[in-house]
Formats: C-alpha cells, sequence, structure tokens
C-alpha cells in the first residue's frame, strides 16, 4: 500500500520535472508547450492512429526488454538482443518467402520456430563462452549486434533481395493482421503479451523460473543443490534470444511485410532501457516498456504536428528517462525523517 | 535549420496557410547530409521562396517513423507529401490508395498509383561522367598528389542496389577511358559515419588510388576530407560539393534532387500535376550532371587538365545522342519497374 | 582471391601499420574513459554520449575562439559535466547504472544536435575552416627516413597522447595511491571503507576522471581525427571502447591491445574491400576476429589453470615457485 | 579524565523495522582484554561497528578518550585510534598482503606509492609480535589465519590503540587460534586496549580481564573473568543452562555408504591439493576430518557432491561411482551436504526461508509436478520446518539475508537433515554459530546418525570433532596423516597429525 503510494508519487514527480524542464526548452525556442505537449498527447493515444502508433512501438519493445529481463534475471547482460532482433527477422523472412508450400498456419508457426531457433542459437555463442570459459557477454553480444546486422544486410542486397531500389527482401506470403489502421499495430501486440504472460508465469511459477531465478541471485548456491548454473545461464539466454527472436519475427510479419535492412536498429537498446530502468523486474519492465513507446510514438506526433524540432522532442524525452532512472530523487519522506531525527538530536546536545 | 524557417505550423486550424499550397517532406534519414536530402530540402526551400507555398520537413531514423510520418502526413491533409528516397516508397503504395485526394510524389524510384507522381535519376550516366574524368585524371602525373598508377577509388555508403547503379557507370566510364585501369571499390556500411569514410577513403588512397568518388550521403564528408589531408583528390555527389575542401574535389556528380523536389511542387502549384507517371531524369534533361570543375581550376592553375573538362562534354554529347550507352544495375534505368 | 595474392604487397604495406593506430586510438580513448570507471565498478555504457558532447564541444570552442587548446580543454570539461550527472544520479539517487547511461547517451544525440541548430544553425554537419584542428606533430628529420616517415610523422598530437594516456592509466592504476584506493573500490568498497576510504568520493572521482577522458575521446575524433562535428559522429565507438574494455578487464595496456586488434582487422578489411569480397563480410571481420582472438586468450587461459590446478602434477616443481 | 577509553551509553540503532540494538552499554579501559559475548543477533557486530563508525547511530553517545564523539566515520574513527577486524575480512582479494595492509595509509615517494617503505614498516610489526606473512601474495592466495594476521596487522598500521576483534578465531584452527592469542598477549603487554567477540566460552573465559553479556540488543551485564564461570556466562547470554556435550551412542557400523578409494583433486593451491586419498564412512557412523583449513577439506567435500573434477580414482555411494558426476544425480542417489559456507553455497539469501527450506527438492513431488511450482507444498514445509528446528523468527516469508548466522545456519540444517538421506556431509556445521545454535545443529547431526545416515564431518573445531564422531581421520596437505578412534583422540595427538606429524 505505502510502496505503491510512493511509487506512484515518484512516477507523478518525474513526470511533473521533466515537464518543466521540457517547457523551459521549447519555451526558449519560441513554441507554446501547452501546444506541444498536446501534440505529444495526442500522438500518443489520439485516434486509431496516435494509439496505433503507440502500440506498434510497444510490440517490439515489450519483446526485446522483457527478453533482456530474462536473460538479467540468470545474471546475463545481453547487449545482443539487438542482433537476435534482426536474426529473428531474416529468418522468419526466408521461411515466409520460401517455404509457401506449406499451408498459411503452418507456415505462420513455422516463421516462428525459425525465428526462434535462429535467434535462440545466436544467443548461445556467447552464453557458452561466459558460462565455460568466462568470456564477457557484455563484450561479445556487443560486437555480435553488429555482425548480426551485416550477415542480415548481406542476405536481403544479395541472395535474398527482392531486386528492388530498397535492400530487402520479397514479401513473405504470410502475414500478421493489422487493426487499428493506418498506424501498423498489429496482432503482434498479442502474441507479445501472452509470451510476456507466459514467461512472467514461467518465471515465478514454473521449476524452470525457479532455476533462473537461484541462478541469477547465487550461482554457487545453486550448484551446490544440483542445479547446474551454468546450463540454466546457457537456457535463459537462449530464452531472450528466442524472444528476440519473436520480436524480430512480428517486426516482419506484422509490419513490413518483408525484411527491411537495418529495420531493428535502436529495438535492442530501448527494450534494454526499459529493463534497466525496472531493474529487470518482468512484472514492471512491460510498464516501463509502455511507458517509452508512449514517449516515442508522442515524440513523432509532436514532431509531425508543431514546429518544435526533432531534437528538442528528443532532448525532452531524454531528459524523461534520466529523471526516472533515479529511483530516489523524490524519497522526500525519508529525507524529511531524517531532518527531524537530526534535529531532534541537536535539541538534545 | 530547415525545421524552423521552413515556417510550417501547425495542423489545418491555422487561418493564413489555407490558401497557401501545404507540402510536406518526408525524409529516410536527418536533414545536414550535404549531400542528398540537403539537396531535395534546397530545391523545397526554393519553392517556399518563389512560389510561396508551405512546406514541413519530416526527418526519421528508422522504418518505423518513416512510415509513420507518412502517414501522419496524410492524415494532416497536405496538398502535397514527397517521399525523399526510395524507402518511401512501399509506404506510398500502401497507404497512397486511401488518400485520393492527396498527391505524392516519390524521389530516386516508380510507384504505380493515379496519384503519385514517381521521379527517378540516370545516375549511371552521371557517374559515366565521373569515370571518365578520374580515369583520366589519375595519370596527370605533373600534378601533386597524382601518381602514374592507373588506380582510381569509389567509396559508398551502405550496400544498396542503388549505389550499385551509380558504380556500373562509373567503372564504365572508367573503363571506356583506359581499359586497363584499377578500380578500388569500398562501402562504408553507413550513411553516417565520417570518420569510417576517411579511413575507407585513406586506405585507398594507401593502395595508390589518387582520386575516389565519394557516394556516401552523411559518411561523404569524411571521404572529402580524406582528399585533403592525405593530398590526394576526390569526386563529389548529389549536391556540388566543389567548395567543401576546394582544391581537393575535382568534380561533383551533381544529381539534382533539388530541381526534382521544386519542379514536382511547381507542378502542384501551376495545376499540372501528373500523377501515375515516371519521369526520368537523364543527362539530356539535366537531372545529373558534372560540375564546371571552376574551383579545381583556380586551385590548379596552369597545370588543370583542360583536357578532361573537354573529353567530358564530349562524352555527355555522346550519351545524350545515344552514341553511347551507360548500363544500368538491375532494376534500375528508365525501363524498370 | 587471386588478386588479393596478387596484391598482397599494397595491402600490407608500412602504411598498415599506421592505419591500424590511427583506426585504433577513437577506441582506445574511449576504452581508457570505460576502464577509469570499471576500475571502480561503474560500468559506463554513457561513454558514447560522453564522447559525443565532448565532439560538439570541441569543434564549437575551436571555432569560436580559434584555439584547438581551448577547444580540447572545453571539451574535457563538458564531458566531465555529463559524466558528473551520470554520476550524481547513480550514486546519490540510486540510478540503475547502465540506464542511466543509456539515458545520457539519448540525451547526448539529441542536444548535439539542438545545439548545432541553435548555435551554428545548421544540421548535421558542421564543417568550417574556422575550427582550428589538433595539429600533426611533423618531425622534419624524418622527412628523408622513408619508412620511419610513413610510420610516425604527422600523427595527431592526440594520437601520440593515447600512447602516452595508455601508459599514465597503467601508472595511475598500478602504482599510485589514487589507484590502489580506485582498485579498492571497485573490487571491495566495504573493505576500502573500513579502510578508511571515502568510497562515494572516490568513486566520483572516477567518473569525473572518466568524463575529461571521453571527452578528449569526442575531441579527437572531432579534432583529430578529422575536423568536423557530424551528428552522431561517435557511431557506436564508445560501445566498441566498453567492449575493448572487457576484452582487456580494464587494464589500460590490454585494452589497448584489443583496440590494435580491432584496428588492424579493419584497416586490412579496408584494404580488402577492393577486391570484390561482399562488403558486409569484410565489414563484420573485425567483430569476429575480436571475438574469436578473445574467446580463444580466455579459452586458453582456462586451459592453462587447468593444468596448473592439476594434483597429477608432480608436486615438486610447484613448491619452488612458491617458495 | 575518565578511567575508560571507550564509553558507550544508552545506544539504539535500528536497521528498518529491526531493532539491532535497543539499550547498548559498553565501557573499556586502557590495556585491558575485554570480551563482548551474546547469541547470534544480539547486537554485538552491530555496536562495534558502530564505535568504528561504520553506521551512524540512532541514539545515545560514544567517548573516545573522554571526547564525545560525534558523526563517526572508520576515518575518524581510525583517527582516534580504533581498528577493527571485521567478522567477514575485510581484505581485498584481488590485491597482494602488503597493498591491503597500507590500504588508505599508503607511503608516497613522488607519484608513486613507496612499496620499500612501506614493507619496511610493516615488518617492524610483524618482527615485533611474531606474526609471519606473506607480503607478495594476493589475499585470495593465502590461508584465514594468515589473513587474520594480515588483518591485526592493518589495525596496527593504522596506530590503533583500541583493536575490535569479531569473532577472530572462528575460521582459525586450535594452532592458530593460540597464535593469534600470543599475539593478543603481547598487544596488551604495550597497553593496546582490545575488545574481543567470541562465541567460545573457553576462550574468552582465558584471555579476557572484563567480560560484557548482550542479549537480543540489550546490555546485560559486565564482569570479572575472576568472578565468573563458563555456565554463569552461559545464563547471561541465554537465560538457560545449555548442555553441549551430547551423549554418543556408539552404534555398530552398519555397511559402508561411502567409500572414497586413491582419488586425486585438483586445486588452485598446492596445499589443498588431494593426492591419493582413501577412506569410507559407515551407516550410522560420524567420521569427523580434522585437519588445519586448506588442506583439502573444501576440495574433497566439492569433490564428493560433484562440483568439483576428480582426476583420478573413485568415489562410491552405496556402490556406485559417483565420481565426476553431477551434483544433481549424486543428490538423487542419497546425498545431503552442508556446505562450509552457508552465505553463498547454503542459502540463497535474497530468496525466502521456506524457498530455502525445499530448494534441494524443488523439481519434485511435493514441491512441483510437471514444469509447475506448487506453493501451498513449499509453505507447508516451511511451517513445520520452522517449528522443529525452531528457526527465529519465524516468518518463512523473510529473506534469509535477514537472519542471524545461527538462524541461517539453522535453515541449511533443517533442509539437508530431514531428506533423510544415506550420506550427510556436514562442513564446519557450527562455524559462528552461538553457543544455543550449536546445540541444536550437534543434536540434528546425531539424531541423523541414530536413524542410520553416515555423516562426514568436516570441522576446525577439534572439540566439535571429537566429541561428536565415531571415527576421525586427520589430513595435511591432501594426504591422510593419521586415522584413530574418537574415544583415543585428544587436541595433541590431533593437533601433532594436523601439523603433518607422524602416528607414533
Ligand atoms: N545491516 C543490517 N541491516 C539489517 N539488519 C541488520 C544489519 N546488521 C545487523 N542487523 C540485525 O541486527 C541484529 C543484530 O545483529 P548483530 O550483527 O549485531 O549481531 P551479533 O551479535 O553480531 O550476531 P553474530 O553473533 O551472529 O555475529 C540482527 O537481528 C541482525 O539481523
Ligand atoms: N543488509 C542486511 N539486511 C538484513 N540483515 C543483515 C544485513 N546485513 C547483515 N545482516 C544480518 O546481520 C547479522 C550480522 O551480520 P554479520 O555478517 O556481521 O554476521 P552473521 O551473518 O550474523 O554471522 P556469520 O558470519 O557467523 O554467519 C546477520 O544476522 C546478518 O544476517
Ligand atoms: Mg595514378
Ligand atoms: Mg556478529
Amino acid at each position: 500500500m505505502n510502496i505503491k503510494a510512493s511509487g506512484l508519487k515518484r512516477i507523478l514527480f518525474t513526470v511533473v520535472i521533466a515537464l518543466v524542464i521540457g517547457a523551459v526548452l521549447i519555451l526558449m525556442i519560441g513554441e507554446n508547450p501547452i501546444e506541444a505537449y498536446q501534440a505529444l498527447f495526442k500522438g500518443a493515444f489520439k485516434g486509431k492512429f496516435g494509439f496505433g502508433n503507440t502500440v506498434a512501438t510497444f510490440t517490439p519493445l515489450l519483446l526485446t526488454s522483457i527478453a533482456f529481463a530474462v536473460a538479467a534475471q540468470a545474471g546475463a547482460f545481453n547487449v545482443g538482443v539487438e542482433g537476435e532482433v534482426f536474426l529473428g527477422g531474416i529468418a522468419a523472412a526466408y521461411i515466409g518467402v520460401n517455404f509457401t508450400f506449406l499451408p498459411k498456419p503452418i507456415l505462420l508457426i513455422t516463421c516462428f520456430l525459425g525465428a526462434m531457433v535462429v535467434a535462440g542459437a545466436w544467443a548461445t555463442i556467447p552464453a557458452v563462452l561466459k558460462a565455460y570459459y568466462g568470456v564477457s557477454e557484455v563484450c561479445t553480444t556487443i560486437l555480435m549486434n553488429t555482425v548480426a546486422v551485416y550477415i542480415t544486410s548481406y542476405l536481403v542486397s544479395g541472395p535474398m533481395s527482392a531486386g528492388t531500389a530498397n535492400a530487402q527482401s520479397h514479401s513473405v506470403a504470410v502475414n500478421l493482421p493489422q487493426f487499428m489502421k493506418p498506424s501498423s499495430a498489429n496482432v503482434g501486440v498479442f502474441i507479445a503479451i501472452v509470451i510476456v504472460v507466459l514467461v512472467a508465469i514461467m518465471l515465478y511459477k514454473t521449476k524452470f523460473g525457479y532455476k533462473i531465478r537461484v541462478v541469477g541471485t547465487n550461482p554457487a548456491f545453486a550448484d551446490c543443490i544440483g542445479i547446474n548454473s551454468k546450463k540454466v545461464f546457457i537456457n535463459s539466454m537462449i530464452l531472450s534470444g528466442a524472444i528476440g527472436g519473436i520480436a524480430g519475427c512480428i517486426e516482419v510479419l506484422g509490419v513490413h511485410g518483408y525484411f527491411l535492412n537495418n529495420f531493428a536498429v535502436g529495438l535492442g537498446s530501448n527494450g534494454m532501457l526499459a529493463a534497466l530502468i525496472a531493474r529487470s523486474n518482468v512484472v514492471l519492465t512491460p510498464f516501463l516498456a509502455f511507458f517509452l513507446s508512449i514517449l516515442k510514438a508522442g515524440a513523432m506526433g509532436m514532431q509531425q504536428s508543431t514546429g518544435v524540432p526533432k531534437a528538442l522532442v528528443d532532448t525532452i524525452i531524454a531528459i524523461f528517462i534520466i529523471v526516472a532512472t533515479m529511483e530516489t530523487l523524490f524519497e522526500f519522506k525519508k529525507k524529511i525523517k531524517r531532518k527531524v531525527k537530526k534535529e531532534k538530536g541537536e535539541a538534545k546536545a | 535549420g530547415s525545421d524552423s524557417d521552413s515556417g510550417a505550423s501547425g495542423g489545418s486550424s491555422d487561418e493564413k496557410g489555407k490558401d497557401k499550397i501545404r507540402v510536406c517532406i518526408v525524409y529516410t534519414g536527418n536533414l545536414g547530409d550535404k549531400s542528398y536530402n540537403d539537396s531535395c530540402n534546397e530545391g523545397a526551400q526554393r519553392a517556399v521562396e518563389e512560389l510561396g507555398v508551405e512546406v514541413k520537413s519530416l526527418e526519421g531514423a528508422t522504418a518505423e517513423e518513416w512510415e509513420s510520418n507518412l502517414v501522419s502526413a496524410c492524415e494532416e491533409g497536405y496538398d502535397l507529401i514527397i517521399g525523399a528516397s526510395s524507402n518511401i516508397a512501399d509506404y506510398i503504395t500502401e497507404h497512397g490508395p486511401n488518400y485520393p485526394e492527396t498527391k505524392f510524389a516519390v524521389i530516386d524510384t516508380t510507384v504505380d498509383l493515379d496519384n503519385v507522381q514517381s521521379i527517378s535519376f540516370a545516375q549511371n550516366q552521371g557517374s559515366f561522367l565521373a569515370g571518365a574524368a578520374a580515369a583520366m585524371f589519375t595519370t596527370k602525373t605533373d600534378i601533386e598528389g597524382v601518381n602514374k598508377e592507373k588506380i582510381i577509388g569509389w567509396v559508398g555508403g551502405m550496400d544498396i542496389p542503388v549505389l550499385h547503379d551509380f558504380y556500373t557507370g562509373y567503372e564504365q566510364g572508367a573503363k571506356y577511358i583506359d581499359p586497363d585501369i584499377k578500380i578500388l571499390q569500398a562501402f562504408a556500411g553507413t550513411w553516417t559515419d565520417p570518420l569510417k569514410g576517411k579511413e575507407l577513403t585513406l586506405a585507398q588512397y594507401e593502395q595508390g588510388a589518387d582520386i575516389v568518388m565519394n557516394v556516401a550521403s552523411g559518411t561523404g564528408p569524411g571521404i572529402l576530407e580524406a582528399a585533403k589531408e592525405a593530398g590526394k583528390y576526390a569526386i563529389g555527389v548529389d549536391l556540388n560539393q566543389d567548395n567543401d575542401q576546394p582544391g581537393s574535389i575535382l568534380t561533383s556528380m551533381v544529381k539534382r534532387v533539388d530541381n526534382a523536389c521544386y519542379l514536382v511542387i511547381e507542378s502542384v502549384v501551376n495545376d499540372t500535376f501528373a500523377g501515375g507517371t515516371t519521369q526520368y531524369l537523364s543527362l539530356e534533361e539535366g537531372g545529373v550532371s558534372l560540375t564546371d570543375f571552376a574551383v579545381i581550376k583556380e586551385s590548379l592553375g596552369d597545370k588543370f587538365p583542360q583536357d578532361i573538362v573537354d573529353k567530358c562534354d564530349e562524352l555527355a554529347e555522346k550519351i545524350i545522342a545515344g552514341e553511347i550507352v551507360v548500363e544500368n544495375y538491375e532494376g534500375f534505368g528508365p525501363e524498370a519497374q | 582471391m587471386s588478386a588479393i595474392i596478387e596484391n598482397v604487397d599494397k595491402i600490407f604495406n608500412v602504411s598498415l601499420i599506421y592505419a591500424t593506430f590511427r583506426s585504433a586510438t577513437p577506441i582506445i580513448f574511449a576504452a581508457l574513459c570505460a576502464a577509469l570507471t570499471q576500475q571502480a565498478n561503474i560500468l559506463n555504457i554513457g561513454t558514447e554520449g560522453i564522447m559525443l558532447v565532448g565532439s560538439f564541444t570541441a569543434v564549437g570552442v575551436s571555432y569560436l575562439t580559434g584555439n584547438w587548446v581551448i577547444g580540447v580543454l572545453a571539451a574535457m570539461i563538458s564531458g566531465a559535466f555529463i559524466a558528473s550527472i551520470m554520476a550524481v544520479g547513480h550514486i546519490k539517487y540510486n540510478a540503475e547504472i547502465c540506464a542511466i547511461g543509456m539515458g545520457i547517451n539519448m540525451l547526448a544525440l539529441a542536444v548535439t544536435k539542438l545545439l548545432l541548430n541553435v548555435i551554428f544553425k545548421t544540421n548535421g554537419t558542421f564543417s568550417d575552416p574556422k575550427i582550428v584542428p589538433i595539429p600533426k606533430v611533423h618531425f622534419a628529420f624524418m622527412d628523408d627516413i622513408p619508412v620511419l616517415n610513413q610510420l610516425l610523422n604527422n600523427w595527431s598530437i592526440t594520437e601520440w597522447l593515447a600512447i602516452v594516456l595508455i601508459l599514465v592509466l597503467q601508472f595511475l592504476f598500478y602504482k599510485t595511491v589514487w589507484g590502489l584506493r580506485l582498485r579498492a573500490v571497485g573490487q571491495f568498497a566495504m573493505a576500502a571503507q573500513t579502510a578508511g576510504i571515502k568510497v562515494t568520493q572516490i568513486k566520483y572521482q572516477a567518473m569525473i576522471a572518466s568524463g575529461l577522458m571521453g571527452g578528449l575521446a569526442g575531441a579527437h575524433l572531432s579534432l583529430g581525427y578529422s575536423t568536423q562535428f557530424v551528428e552522431n559522429m561517435t557511431n557506436n565507438r564508445g560501445f566498441m571502447g566498453v567492449a575493448a574494455m572487457y576484452f582487456g578487464g580494464a587494464n589500460p595496456i590490454l585494452t589497448a591491445l584489443g583496440c590494435l586488434l580491432f584496428g588492424f582487422a579493419d584497416s586490412v578489411g579496408a584494404r580488402l574491400q577492393a577486391y570484390g569480397i561482399p562488403s558486409q563480410f569484410v565489414l563484420m571481420m573485425p567483430y569476429i576476429v575480436t571475438i574469436v582472438i578473445l574467446a580463444i586468450s580466455m579459452y586458453v587461459k582456462y586451459r592453462n589453470n587447468k593444468r596448473k590446478e592439476s594434483s597429477l602434477l608432480a608436486p615438486k616443481a610447484q613448491l619452488k615457485t612458491q617458495g | 579524565m575518565s578511567e575508560y577509553v571507550v564509553e558507550m551509553k544508552d545506544i539504539q540503532k535500528s536497521f528498518g523495522s529491526v531493532k539491532a540494538v535497543k539499550n547498548g552499554f559498553f565501557t573499556a579501559k586502557k590495556g585491558e582484554i575485554h570480551s563482548l559475548i551474546g547469541e547470534n543477533g544480539a547486537g554485538k557486530s552491530t555496536m562495534m561497528k558502530l564505535l568504528f563508525g561504520m553506521y551512524p547511530i540512532d541514539e545515545g553517545e560514544i567517548l573516545i578518550n573522554g571526547n564525545n564523539t560525534d558523526k563517526l566515520t572508520p576515518k575518524i574513527a581510525i583517527d582516534h585510534g580504533i581498528g577493527m577486524v571485521h567478522q567477514e575480512f575485510m581484505l581485498v582479494g584481488e590485491l597482494t598482503v602488503l597493498e591491503n595492509i597500507i590500504l588508505g595509509f599508503e607511503p608516497q615517494k613522488g607519484l608513486k606509492i613507496d612499496f620499500d617503505a612501506a614493507k619496511k614498516e610493516v615488518k617492524k610489526y610483524i618482527e615485533q609480535y611474531h606474526m609471519d606473512i606473506q607480503l607478495e601474495k594476493k589475499v585470495n592466495q593465502i590461508s584465514v589465519g594468515e589473513a587474520q594476521r594480515v588483518e591485526i596487522i592493518k589495525t596496527l598500521m593504522r596506530g590503533a590503540e583500541i583493536i575490535i576483534l569479531d569473532e577472530p578465531t572462528a575460521v582459525l584452527t586450535p594452532q592458530e587460534a593460540q597464535h593469534l592469542f600470543k599475539i593478543l598477549m603481547n598487544l596488551k603487554k604495550d597497553h593496546k586496549t582490545i575488545v574481543f567477540i567470541s562465541h567460545k566460552l573457553n576462550e574468552v573465559m582465558n584471555i579476557s580481564d572484563r567480560i560484557s553479556v548482550m542479549r537480543q540488543g540489550q546490555y546485560i551485564d559486565t564482569v570479572e573473568k575472576g568472578n565468573t564461570s563458563p555456565l554463569e556466562l552461559t545464563k547471561l547470554m541465554i537465560g538457560r543452562e545449555v548442555f553441549l556435550n551430547i551423549d554418543k551412542t556408539y552404534s555398530k557400523a552398519g555397511k559402508t555408504v561411502l567409500e572414497v578409494e586413491d582419488v586425486w583433486i585438483p586445486s588452485q593451491k598446492e596445499t589443498s591439493k588431494i593426492r591419493g586419498m582413501s577412506f569410507h564412512v559407515n551407516e550410522g557412523e560420524i567420521v569427523g576430518v580434522a585437519g588445519i583449513d586448506g588442506n583439502g577439506q573444501s576440495e574433497l567435500v566439492e569433490a564428493i557432491i560433484g562440483l568439483r573434477e576428480v582426476e583420478k580414482g573413485s568415489i562410491k555411494l552405496s556402490g556406485k561411482n559417483i565420481a565426476n558426476k553431477k551434483t544433481r544425480a549424486i543428490r538423487k542417489s542419497g546425498l545431503s551436504v552442508i556446505p562450509e559456507d552457508r552465505n553463498t553455497q547454503g542459502l540463497n539469501r535474497e530468496m525466502s526461508i521456506a524457498d530455502n527450506l525445499a530448494a534441494v527438492e524443488m523439481d519434485r513431488v511435493p514441491y512441483s509436478k510437471g514444469f509447475m511450482i506448487r506453493q501451498e507444498a513449499i509453505v507447508q514445509n516451511a511451517k513445520e520446518k520452522v517449528e522443529a528446528f525452531d528457526i527465529r523468527p519465524d516468518d518463512y516469508n523473510l529473506p534469509t539475508s535477514s537472519l542471524s548466522g545461527g538462524n541461517a545456519q539453522k535453515v541449511v540444517v533443517a533442509r539437508e537433515v530431514s531428506m533423510d538421506n544415506k550420506l550427510l556431509i556436514a562442513a564446519q556445521p557450527t562455524r559462528g554459530v552461538d553457543i544455543g545454535a550449536i546445540e541444536s545443529i550437534r543434536n540434528s547431526l546425531e539424531k541423523a546418525k541414530k536413524e542410520g545416515t553416515a555423516v562426514l564431518l568436516v570441522s576446525a573445531e577439534l572439540e566439535e570433532i571429537i566429541s561428536l564422531s565415531d571415527r576421525i581421520i586427520v589430513i595435511h596437505e591432501g594426504k591422510i596423516t593419521g586415522e584413530m578412534p574418537a574415544d583415543e583422540a585428544n587436541e595433541n595427538n590431533l593437533g601433532l597429525l594436523m601439523m603433518g606429524g607422524t602416528h607414533e
């Protein structure tokens, strides 16, 4: 009860302080902050298009943030989610374009499975290197992201190229239906939500989840009670990769309809950001992912319908995020308590 | 600053905007690349000044933003929406039919819809001339920094089809002058990393090239800077970049995106907008060309190889006359799509 | 393939050595920036943002004052300023360090773009003859010594400085009082605290030092390596620095070796592109090479350890090393 | 000027809702050895940490040499001549011994640390107090006893006049402890004041001048050594009498359960490598492993439970070779373990008492079914065990990090003992645990044995080994130097074997 209230207060203060700083900046360039914020709000919520944009942004972010969080629960810092999104996407595109002999529903499932397998396999590499030889997964995943981007880039401008002016694959034969047109929100969002719910249940209610949490909090203990911490670490990285792969698959099947070169730039790092702010708590992370999606969609709206330059919009968003990371910025209660105590002490002396 | 002085303000509620033609340009990338996007913006700003239209620029770095920007422009009811690059084409194909009253234009590719005007460029032809100029230049050993080896360079941004169309022409032009010439090709893998461009360019100079063509958008400034720093030469692209590193840039292969942009806005103003057609802007239409070599001429003084200019003029005429057929990369050219 | 063999002398010539170093320096600076905080057990994901702000400030101030020294100093101060935002957020307000680091990266990208627009009324790129670059060091006596001339002449001052800084940090970390305290704080903060060390103070100092280094890294990018500011000109070099820092375990010399390895693969790649290998493969090579070498070296270390630990080893040989 | 160098009055300190110290009082005179005793969680460490300035006090006052000290920090405390050797060593493992010693007080020459001067200074203390330590080694390569001495030198180097030692002997062998006492006596001769925290009453009786007792955060009493007895101290501490000397029941040795044959086990440290060791443990007997810490005990235990490679030889559990098998499989075939380090290996400090109690069998019925975990079963189990083993506090939803050492250890014991396995390995089961908890833990081991479990007891506490075991094996540098029935063993003959001597 108390915690909830103070959490709410904290969020409120975060929003207020960021809004105020933003307003000052907007005033400085001679625009009307109220109009600008209206535009931000409209951009994120108004009508099918606005809210659809938020939903469309939310879908991959939800998955990438959960992907990061799952790995973090087992003690891994998986910067590689972005690469996994790319590879999942390209796998889905390959299957979606070439396996047309399959009936549609099977093809759809195959796309998802293919994406999960390829992305999961990719995540296995840093996981094994870390678990068995102590190679920092932060280092390898940062490097491997770039490799993943170039691999897909090669494929769509070479062997898988559609031969169009853009580097992209042919269109896939199966799509996730879009709703809330003209935005690109699609039923992938429901798939994502289901997956997140499953992951949360998995983490807190199943044996595998228990193992992940044990390994993440104390690998030596895990080994001692007979949980193979290395194996669990690797498995959770694979799971993380597979979730990233699903994000890629949804983007390809639901948003673009083909694999577009470079489509996932920033998806991984934004997801990571959401998870980090929530300290990889699987229940809180989705809310932060949603918060970031609102900001992103709102920012697009603000650029689209006001004269506030994009750079300023991005600045305000960044300030929002920085303020949001500071957990104890608004713990007034504690501070006041401390002060009172101090005064008491002084009075005594 | 494009955003602040574009003068676009707010939605349709704006009173004074009513009688003006309202144009929105959706970029795939940001302004300030000193190349393609800026060229487009130049045309737009000229239209603002000369035709009194109102222009809104929407920048975006990711595919998600591109689509959202395009759709929001549709929803806002602009008179004309220009998709500044081929990346927008698919979104126009998808959403264009839902906004039959809105006029669209797309640059660098073709969209087959009644309310869309497509504009493409014969970048291969311009590149042909650039390649020929480079091939002649690389043996002018009396110019400082030029060696006798017949090696020229070419640095592109991302490895995407349209750049191969550039390269095809460049290679053909160079080989036309000298079949034995060696061309070093490299892609930076990014549009936005001038330092990478610089490194690649220096690597080509270190391998014996003395002139490198830049086809790298935001990565390009690094290429031009490398030329200056290494005491070698470069060829600019899209905009006239001769003055970016004066004396180090032989010429620029100008792709008149600005003209394309201006002309399509003009057609809307004059009510001559020709939806459903494709304009192919080649050498003949002035869609692509080399600059006039004036900057380098001033810097080289009497060492300036006038024969290159003459030869280029001659080749241009031959291309226009159809005596030389410049090849296209697959998927490009007047008949593409 | 045959083309590569034919041109092997063109690819592997003397200039490759300098090219390797040149393309490694930005990452070396970034890695040193990350290493400074890492020694205090703070993962500086914000390296990228600190660098970018440094780049911008360096160019801006050099342009306005016409003095590169002031530009570089200003860049370092701005880096320290950004780092201190992170430090306060992390240390005082308990922000998750990586989260606030990523926030800083976003802020840096947006703010530099905004200021470019507001102050210099331009977009994307800012280059101007009035920007005074960091000078290159020219040794006249080397002009006539072909190899030396190609190898060592005309390095930017910051390139020499990179070498100096690697050694300085190595000294600082492992030989000085501050370094000892820094490492103690990073490895076991409580132990440091009970030894009378002010842990938060050391952490702040490390962050600020890291900011100074990051600012310098940025200045090198925009005034040394090139002479211009371009939006997002760091292009992940900060992240590469973090990766390199992990490669070397925050040890400056090992870290720099990692950067050089990457730079070498990168420079060879830049030359190999000319021979018809798909560009993406060449471009991904440096990343793969770095991972592979790191994995191999860790594997070798693992094997050696295992061998050293073995009970089957004759005890005598061991005792000697012990005594 | 008062006669006391330290006076702590009316001290209160809370951590969140936990009142660690409610009514703290403590004084120390110059040149005395003053022991502070009490059950786990009584507030001893907290009192001393307050004196050392590690946390601010909530209420009360602290006088050092008669000066009122407001706002202590470790730095200020050090400046006042206070030094503290913490229960968990405050040493940085990756740094060398010398670096650890000079940390915070580094002599400088130019920009560099003057290691030579530092060495000279340290050597002075080494000689003065006869403490042998290796300055160039990294701390994670030295033994606990040596680390202890390093900690003491650290305080001396900082000019400490008042030295607090928080359970310094918990991890020492008797020989090392004797060595430490000699050092403490020498320090006392030099008029240093020593505050000594311990759960071992014989030690306390041995070296103290005065003894203070705390219970549940409150000051109980301070007594002169001469006027008290261990029995009285125990009563002051827990309010009742305790019987540590359990009646040993000699059971007839049953079938062999654990059979270790010529095993060779690798280790980081040369003296901890096990080279050719054979022994066995039978049903219904307790076999004690005596030895100085770091002679391969940890390695042996780890190898048996599958956490360390066995390079040669076999380990049979009920006839089945379990060498190099997975821990999970070994545990399934009938092994329980009380690991030596409860905080890292024995418990997951971030998880609840209930989760910890069910941890080993989490993937079996009744705690899980199919993929899912069954919370009710976990709770049910927790309720039973908390009650049966008297784990306090009894809120099984608390994380184990909030338990005192003794109660935390009870959680481990409760979990491992009640699995009714054929083999129980108990490594240092009572280390750092208060006397009440020791009683309960020893009873649990004895009970397991009576029920037919084979118990392998590894302990640095000779008294414990002798009083619990049926048979004792002694190891030195990874080899067995002797084996004897418990009734033939005494501190002398075991001690000799532990030092590598041979059986006469
Ligand atoms: N940092 C802390 N945060 C929360 N609670 C604490 C903390 N330190 C101590 N406590 C609580 O304060 C009480 C007293 O702890 P303290 O460490 O002083 O006991 P102790 O007498 O030293 O016990 P032991 O003999 O086990 O070392 C315990 O209940 C403990 O759980
Ligand atoms: N952050 C904390 N939160 C809650 N309790 C704590 C915390 N830190 C320490 N404690 C508790 O304070 C008590 C004292 O801690 P300390 O580490 O000094 O010794 P201990 O765990 O009691 O003893 P031992 O080392 O013998 O196991 C313990 O009960 C411990 O569980
Ligand atoms: Mg030449
Ligand atoms: Mg204690």
